[in-house]
């Protein structure tokens, strides 16, 4: 049972990163209906610029500097996907390209990103200190390393921001009005352009804040992308692509998917790497609108 | 005309939601006829294309092509049957030649699989060689042939819908349906297009079609069929409708008009 | 107020308008009359850029705003009620109204347009939280035409907002309309139906395969016998210089 | 004339594997069955505007399925290498008859979910796959009596090469192909003119795969060795980045943009190291802004520049 309840904090910790993840596809994929691969690497890239910031920093406590590393990966993240919006998607929008021509040129960017990375940072693994240090934190029956606790705390309170966002706040509605009718919401005097420019800084930052996040568990590592943009785009198809609840309850199946396997089914342990393209398939077949349907237009 | 209608609408229903689209609709098209499908906006002409065309599916009632039931059919074993059609906008395929976009249209009479064309089997040629050769006379038609290794997305709108008809000819149809030809027309390309539109049912195919230009219609149409709140309201001859006070009504708005005036304080 | 000179345009590869020209003064009420397929809608996306003008100059309240994109006409003045309502069915009326008023800057004008249109239309009032979708037609109608006076326009496009309303229906939007005129809005509405045309305009522009075929006053308009066959294209055009 | 071309083409193609030696030839075969496999590619994205991620995952089947089956469980070769393209033709159908249904991009996420599975399964297969190290040690039998080494084998994949191009062309310049273009510029339209789009979708995925999967068994014998990381995802990237910046839905696209993409780096690498990735970036997205229709196309408007006469 204890067993249980420690697995319980650990893949609670990790639904929480795949639902950053799949939210930050989804701020994209909805008022622009472009997939954006590149979020896993924006999220690597938010590792290393957080801790780029804290290394350069004394030793972190989270009173101080670390909030400060938060603030960074937020802020350089978010002008890093206002200005990939601009130099590559907005020309492309512009000249009425097919939806793929974003797509693909987002794979463009991913390679930059990637590679860029191993170009300023090396390729080994930069160990990411965690905020509270290495120190297990036990709450009632759970119990866990105070990081996971802490990627917890962050990403529900991200989800409420959000959610209040998207649900309470005038802007929130127009980005959701724009995926409804783009015409109609146009016609309410939104900026269009300035929508998909905030999409894309948004979705970059959230990616970045999941990477720093993840980044005391796994290292910053000019690797980690590509598998969260993975197991990020499996919680969102899981979710359903049309509501912010969605891509969190997608992570977190995924990842009890994942664990619960892992632990308890009896086969060797790199067969459980094979769950979430499993789940993948299985929901792209079954339900591809996932579990939470989107909003209907009429 | 022949006995027995190449086109039997019976009972046609089209819901959305709680919003009836068309309603209890009947109506024929005989082999080599001209029928016109007419009406105010919000009328339901466009659902019964749709519906036609096999890119709805009806939510009652049943139409059938030569006595064969085509409601709910894939879209591409209608056109299979028979049933070719052209589109509002023009869609030609970009990035493929005027010829190619119409060889697409002779698609449904093509019998080479993918193995025999790996095989090299000689009919594929053969085929292929009639295939562009009747392409050919079709691009002569519809006055096309100064275009023919031409990119589709260079060709004028009035050039675009000729394409569209060409496509459509291609399948060697027995029902052509047209979505609205002359729409975005010049007045001289719509004079052409009725002459076309003319032979080609005189050559026995039949053509279907939702238009709102009544100049071009009219003379064209050997029966319209008269849509108002996706109901039929009339169904005639062309002179006959126009003057039928239940058709004016439904565009003018006359009677609706004295009907409000008639109604208790609102 | 509103100036458009020769506007053409289209979707794809033809043009729909051929070089439409039409003018609204201050404070007029003009409506745009045609048999559907006419081209109007193509103009109202034409005049509020949400369709891309080829050729023409589009003038408002005297400023050049031919290169302006939607939003920034919106926040000029200019609004339009589209074909169909286009209101957005899953947010509630309350939201719909909002997202109307994002041009709008600062809080309190932002509480006296919604007090305006509440008051226009007090039904609106009622059904604040209620989900838009969830309402009938004319409802729906009066939410499309509330949301576009949100952005305190100083002209407002209308669309077809009377199809498919019960006669009822109809007579209150068109008293709103009439309240609205008095109070200085202009107005340019687009109509099928010659009756409820001339009962809330004082001139009509009738247009015809894309273009203009006639312009007069709505009384000229009423008297003249062969309305019915210019809208069936069986009277010779008559020509509009 | 033609026919006359193609024989040039493959004895010229055959005479410079005789002529490389050493580090050059095992470039030179690599570079070959790059080519094969852009080539297949290019004409399920780039002709069909399928956008799938299996390609590798499918090579892999090929190389993997000869190796095992002749290898490991010791089946003559005609029939190992038989039975490895049957197994990418059934699986690659099995894969396409539920996921051609999805719509747009959702294919290529569940052919990305499909070439993780696979890399996971050839990762965890233990002895018969090798695991993480893969398989090496084996050779090439005789086949019907011939020994194919050296540059010999650098011959087997020039005929690769000529083939996968032979069936290519053939049918994109059938009905078949015109009705792959069709479908990918506009399905709806496609349909309505008669073209049964969920068959010739599945058609065009199975058939390009198991080509995919024939350039992988060949690959298998080039250095007599097989291992995972060859079928990630990174090298299915460095294909399409290939047909991006070659042309799309040109074979001559196609293989211009594999030559280039491949030597590249033996070119850049000792200028500017791994950067040249970050440039292959940059060109991708380049291209898509600028020239969306590739160095093909570049070339053709200079051809049209030089000599218009000659293209009428």
């Amino acid at each position: 049972m204890d067993d249980f309840l420690e697995l319980t904090v650990s893949a609670m910790a990790s639904g929480c990163i795949y639902g950053l993840m799949a939210l930050a596809y989804l701020i994209v994929l909805r008022p622009t209906s472009i997939i954006n691969f590149a979020i896993g690497e924006w999220s690597a890239t938010g590792a290393f610029v957080g801790v780029g910031m804290l290394s350069t920093l004394a030793w972190p406590r989270f009173e101080g500097p670390y909030i400060l590393a938060i603030v960074a990966v937020v802020v350089v993240l978010g002008l890093l996907g206002w200005a990939v919006e601009r130099l590559t998607v907005r020309p492309l929008i512009r000249r009425g390209a097919a939806v793929t021509s974003p797509i693909l040129a987002l794979l463009g960017v991913l390679v930059i990103f990637r590679e860029s990375l191993t170009l300023i940072y090396g390729a080994d693994p930069l160990p990411s200190p965690p905020p509270f240090g290495f120190k297990r934190i036990e709450i009632g029956a759970f119990a866990g390393a105070s990081q996971q606790f802490f990627i917890i705390a962050v990403t529900l309170s991200l989800f409420a921001l959000v959610w209040l966002f998207f649900e309470r706040t005038v802007w929130g509605r127009a980005f959701e009005a724009v995926a409804l009718n783009r015409r109609a919401a146009a016609l309410m005097g939104i900026n269009l352009g300035r929508v998909t420019a905030l999409a894309f800084a948004g979705g970059a930052a959230v990616a970045g804040l999941a990477g720093l996040l993840m980044s005391p568990m796994t290292s910053a590592h000019y690797m980690m992308g590509l598998p969260l943009a993975i197991q990020g785009f499996t919680a969102l198809v899981i979710g359903g692509v049309g509501r912010v609840e969605g891509a969190l309850l997608g992570g977190l199946i995924l990842a009890f998917v994942e664990q619960l396997g892992a632990r308890y089914l009896p086969i060797p342990s790199g067969l459980t790497l094979a769950f979430p393209f499993a789940l993948l398939i299985l929901f792209l077949l079954l339900r591809p609108t996932g579990l939470i349907a989107p909003r209907e237009a009429r | 005309m022949t006995t027995a209608p190449l086109i039997k609408v019976e009972g046609l229903t089209k819901r959305f939601g709680g919003l009836v689209a068309v309603e209890d609709l009947s109506f024929d098209v005989e082999s080599g006829e001209i029928l016109a499908l007419i009406g105010p906006n919000g009328a339901g002409k466009t659902t019964t294309f749709n519906l036609i065309a096999g890119v709805l599916v009806p939510s009652a009632g049943h139409i059938a092509l030569d006595g064969q039931r085509i409601d709910g059919m894939p879209v591409h074993r209608i056109a299979g049957l028979g049933m070719m059609r052209t589109f509002q906008h023009n869609m030609p395929f970009a990035g493929m030649s005027l010829t190619a976009n119409v060889l697409i249209g002779s698609h449904r009479k093509l019998r080479a699989s993918v193995l025999d064309i790996l095989a090299g089997r000689s009919f594929v040629r053969d085929e292929e060689t009639q295939a562009r050769q009747r392409a050919g006379e079709l691009i002569d038609f519809v006055g096309l042939n100064a275009y023919r290794g031409a990119d589709v997305t260079t060709l004028s709108f009035g050039e675009g819908r000729l394409l569209e008809i060409a496509r459509a000819l291609a399948g060697s149809p027995r029902v052509i349906l047209l979505d609205e030809p002359a729409a975005g027309l010049t007045t001289a390309e719509i004079s052409r297009l009725s002459a076309m539109i003319r032979r080609i049912a005189a050559d026995g195919v039949s053509v279907l079609l939702v238009e709102h230009d009544m100049h071009f219609l009219l003379p064209l149409a050997h029966r319209v069929v008269v849509l108002n709140f996706g109901r039929k309201i009339a169904e005639g001859g062309s002179r006959d409708i126009v003057r039928d006070p239940a058709v004016k009504e439904a565009y003018l708005g006359e009677a609706a008009g004295a009907l409000r005036e008639g109604a208790p304080d609102a | 107020m509103l100036e458009a000179e020769r506007i053409s345009g289209g979707y794809g590869g033809g043009d729909v308008l051929h070089g439409v020209s039409i003018r609204v003064g201050n404070g007029e009420a003009v409506a745009l009359l045609g048999p559907n397929g006419a081209g109007k809608s193509t103009l109202m996306a034409a005049l509020t850029a949400t369709l891309p003008r080829r050729s023409g100059v589009l003038r408002l309240a005297g400023h050049d705003v031919s290169a302006a994109p939607s939003h920034a006409l919106v926040a000029s003045g200019l609004a339009l009620v589209p074909e169909g309502r286009q209101i957005f069915a899953p947010f509630s009326v309350r939201d719909n109204l909002r997202l109307g008023a994002m041009a709008l800057a600062g809080r309190s004008s932002l509480a006296e347009r919604f007090e305006h249109v509440y008051a226009l239309f007090p039904r609106l009032a009622q059904r604040a939280d209620q989900r838009a979708g969830a309402m009938s037609g004319g409802e729906q109608q009066m939410l499309a035409i509330g949301r576009a006076l949100m952005s305190r326009p100083t002209i407002l496009l209308l669309d077809e907002p009377f199809l498919g309303l019960a006669p009822k229906i109809i007579d209150e939007i068109l008293t709103a309309l009439a309240l609205l005129r008095r109070d200085g809005l202009t107005l340019l509405l687009v109509e099928q139906k010659l009756p409820i045309a001339l009962s809330a305009t004082t001139r009509a522009y009738v247009m015809l395969k894309g273009e203009i075929v006639l312009e007069a006053g709505c009384e000229a308009l009423a008297r003249r016998s062969d309305i019915h066959d210019l809208y069936f294209s069986l009277a010779a055009q008559p020509a509009q210089k | 004339m033609r026919a006359l071309l193609w024989l040039a083409s493959i004895i010229a193609a055959s005479l410079l594997a005789f002529m490389l030696g050493g580090y050059a030839t095992d470039v030179y075969r690599k570079m070959l069955v790059w080519i094969a496999l852009a080539l297949s590619y290019n004409f399920l994205f780039g002709v069909a505007g399928q956008i799938a991620f299996s390609q590798f995952a499918f090579a892999g089947v090929g190389a993997y399925g000869v190796v095992i089956l002749a290898h490991k469980l010791g089946l003559p070769f005609g029939v190992a290498l038989a039975g490895a393209i049957a197994l990418c033709s059934l699986l690659a159908f099995i894969v396409a008859v539920p996921s051609t249904r999805l719509e747009g991009f959702y294919l290529a996420l569940a052919t990305l979910a499909f070439a993780q599975l696979f890399l996971v399964v050839v990762n965890e297969g233990g002895d018969l796959t090798g695991g993480t190290g893969g398989i090496a040690g084996y050779r090439l039998p005789d086949v019907f009596g011939y020994t194919l080494r050296g540059p010999w084998y650098t011959v087997v994949l020039v005929l690769l090469v000529a083939l996968t191009l032979h069936i290519l062309l053939r049918l994109e310049r059938s009905s078949f192909g015109r009705a792959c273009r069709a479908i990918k510029d506009n399905p709806a339209v496609a349909a309505a003119m008669g073209i049964d789009v969920r068959r010739t979708k599945v058609i065009t995925f199975t058939l390009t795969s198991t080509l995919a999967g024939l350039a992988g068994a060949a690959y298998a014998y080039v250095d007599n060795v097989i291992n995972p990381p060859v079928f990630g995802l990174d090298n299915i990237f460095l294909l399409l980045f290939m047909i991006i910046v070659g042309g799309m839905g040109r074979p001559a696209g196609a293989m211009l943009g594999a030559v280039l993409l491949y030597l590249a780096p033996f070119v850049l690498e000792p200028i500017v190291g791994h950067a040249y990735l970050v440039l292959f970036g940059v060109l991708v997205v380049l291209a898509i802004l600028f020239q969306p229709k590739g160095l093909i196309g570049l070339i053709d408007r200079l051809v049209d520049r030089l000599g218009p006469e000659q293209r009428a």
